[in-house]
């Protein structure tokens, strides 16, 4: 590394540190000055650091447009005590069924995820937003449809740094495709469900 | 809340009719779907009578029915092959069947989300600007009209959530419809009840139907009863004349 | 450093990094379970490694009974400039919704906010609180439990003296109580399923 990037090495990790929740990788680039595609190799050398490194305590979560710093799945147990109640999280059979549906196959609309599960998930779905397990994004062609997705939280109940940590999630993120549901309108069209 | 919470509990309509087959140790296919037809119904009746741990939401019952219907349709054909079928129904035959099947794929992803899953997170991060003053930065272009209007929106969106009522009761209904147009049909079915392969066959199919019938009728009720609707009656007539009894004992019971 | 020195050094990263507030020496210590004098040895080690690091961005602030974990100094103005950026521009849809419900509703505290959006609201009400537009108290009967309130800077902002005179207020001032009776009548009307 030349001294440029080692400077925005530290000011990538300050930034992190200082934010606290996840930051729209856009955002980190411009405050940073720096390139996307550069902010992306910043942020791909601090994780190599961070996984290298047995005497860092830290690690980062990632999605696809956000990015967050967050301790070590290792050290879960010294920050037991800290821990407030209201991060405790059980998940009800429905919770489940739904939320693995969306971990591996999201992002995806609500009438998909009732489609495959039979069943009207709209209470399910809701519960699951507001404990911030799931998040939701308008769909970017069609602006009146959400598209549901697992958020940084649930992954930080699974100890992983990102979605593609999930096990098997190269088996079963094809599943739909192989059915040829990708993007069939017939799902949409067969369930007409009040959208949430 | 406490009511839709318990809908948390139960298993969806596909979950739990892959239940009955692998419980049979059967492949998912149009055959196995027959075979557990029976056990389907049972099941609906028992959630329908309030047998199970807590009561069972409307919502769920409706996403029973519908698949319940698809399953008749199918056991309608196996028992009488002279039963013609619509392109739209063979194609909610084949979709039931391919739903099922990916159903099947994506449940055995869940176990890896219930190993690994912790109450409390594994990976703990820091509040928003978790040590900095708070300093008063007004936001520019929000005055009183603005948070008035963004109240009043939310206001109107929770009106929404919390009247699903009339679409599952839409559903329904348009589910007893069906139900009562495949019955003329069969009526209509140019057969005697000596043509039939097995002679228990009809028999067996109008019980079915008469089981189904009531569930959506019960439904009915339920869903009517928020505003106030007269009670909906169900027309059996064709059946009084073929099969008296037994549709009469069906209607005194209510 | 042994394998155990190396194991403590990352877990009071972590420790320190979540923590955030300055943290009495002796209680770090007993949380890492380790004696003060080695915790003070780690700390030292630290201290060494984030100075001598120009990749780091954080620092230790050190006093004769605590320690903090904090942004370098020299990251001061990129710090600022993030806080600029973030709160320069006008409200995001979001946080003009719960603005609004607290401006109506309040006090009223988090889980309800949640059930009147249908989503996870705690990044979005940090972010009201942060920039002085919310301002948060415990609940006097249960004190683990916060409530939120709108500011009297932002009352003033909105040319209000007092709460009350928001737009219609009258109106829309027991509206809560309505979704909550609705929302439970209906659910006794469901329950009543008619036996057979």
């Amino acid at each position: 590394m030349n001294q440029l990037e080692i400077t925005k090495q530290a000011e990538l990790e300050a930034l992190l540190f200082y934010y606290g929740e996840p930051i729209q990788l856009k955002k980190l680039a411009s405050l940073l000055k720096i390139k996307e595609e550069e902010c992306a190799n910043l942020l791909n050398e601090l994780d190599a650091a961070l996984r290298e490194n047995y005497s860092r305590g830290l690690t980062l979560v990632r999605g696809e447009k956000e990015v967050q710093l967050a301790t070590k799945p290792a050290f879960q147990s010294i920050g037991q005590k800290l821990i407030e109640e209201e991060f405790k999280e059980t998940l009800t059979p429905a919770a489940l069924d739904t939320l693995s549906i969306i971990a591996y196959l999201g992002p995806l609309p609500r009438a998909k995820i009732d489609y495959l599960r039979g069943v009207n998930s709209s209470f399910t779905v809701r519960n699951l937003l507001m404990r911030g397990l799931v998040e939701r994004d308008p769909n970017p062609a069609k602006g009146n449809i959400y598209e549901y997705r697992v958020s940084f939280d649930f992954l930080k109940h699974l100890g992983l740094s990102e979605r593609e940590e999930l096990p098997e999630y190269e088996k079963y993120k094809d599943v739909l495709k192989r059915f040829d549901l990708e993007n069939s309108e017939q799902t949409e069209a067969k369930i007409n469900l009040p959208q949430t | 809340m406490a009511y839709e919470l318990s809908l948390e509990y139960y298993k969806g309509p596909l979950d739990k009719l892959l239940d009955f087959i692998e419980e049979k140790k059967l492949e998912v296919s149009t055959l196995s779907l027959v075979a557990v037809t029976s056990d389907f119904l049972a099941y609906l009746e028992k959630l329908k009578k309030g047998e199970t741990q807590s009561q069972v939401p409307a919502e769920l019952l409706a996403d029973f029915l519908v698949i319940a219907s698809r399953l008749l349709l199918l056991k309608s054909k196996a028992l009488l092959p002279s039963l013609t079928l619509s392109e739209e129904e063979e194609g909610e035959i084949k979709d039931l069947e391919m739903r099922l099947k990916i159903y099947q794929e994506i449940k055995s992803s869940q176990i890896h989300i219930k190993e690994n899953w912790r109450e409390s997170p594994q990976m703990l991060s820091r509040e928003f600007l978790m040590n900095r003053a708070v300093i008063f930065y007004p936001p520019k272009k929000v005055g009183q009209p603005e948070i008035l209007k963004s109240f009043q929106a939310i206001l109107g969106e929770l009106e929404q959530v919390f009247k699903p009522v009339a679409t599952i009761k839409n559903e329904i209904i348009n589910l007893k419809k069906k139900i009562e147009e495949i019955i003329g049909r069969l009526t209509a079915t140019p057969l005697k009840f000596t043509d039939l392969p097995t002679g228990k066959g009809r028999n067996e199919l109008i019980v079915l139907f008469l089981a189904v019938l009531h569930l959506i009728k019960d439904q009915l009720i339920v869903a009517d009863q928020e505003d106030g609707f007269s009670e909906i009656t169900i027309a059996l007539r064709p059946f009084d004349k073929t099969q008296g009894k037994q549709a009469q004992d069906n209607h005194e019971s209510h």
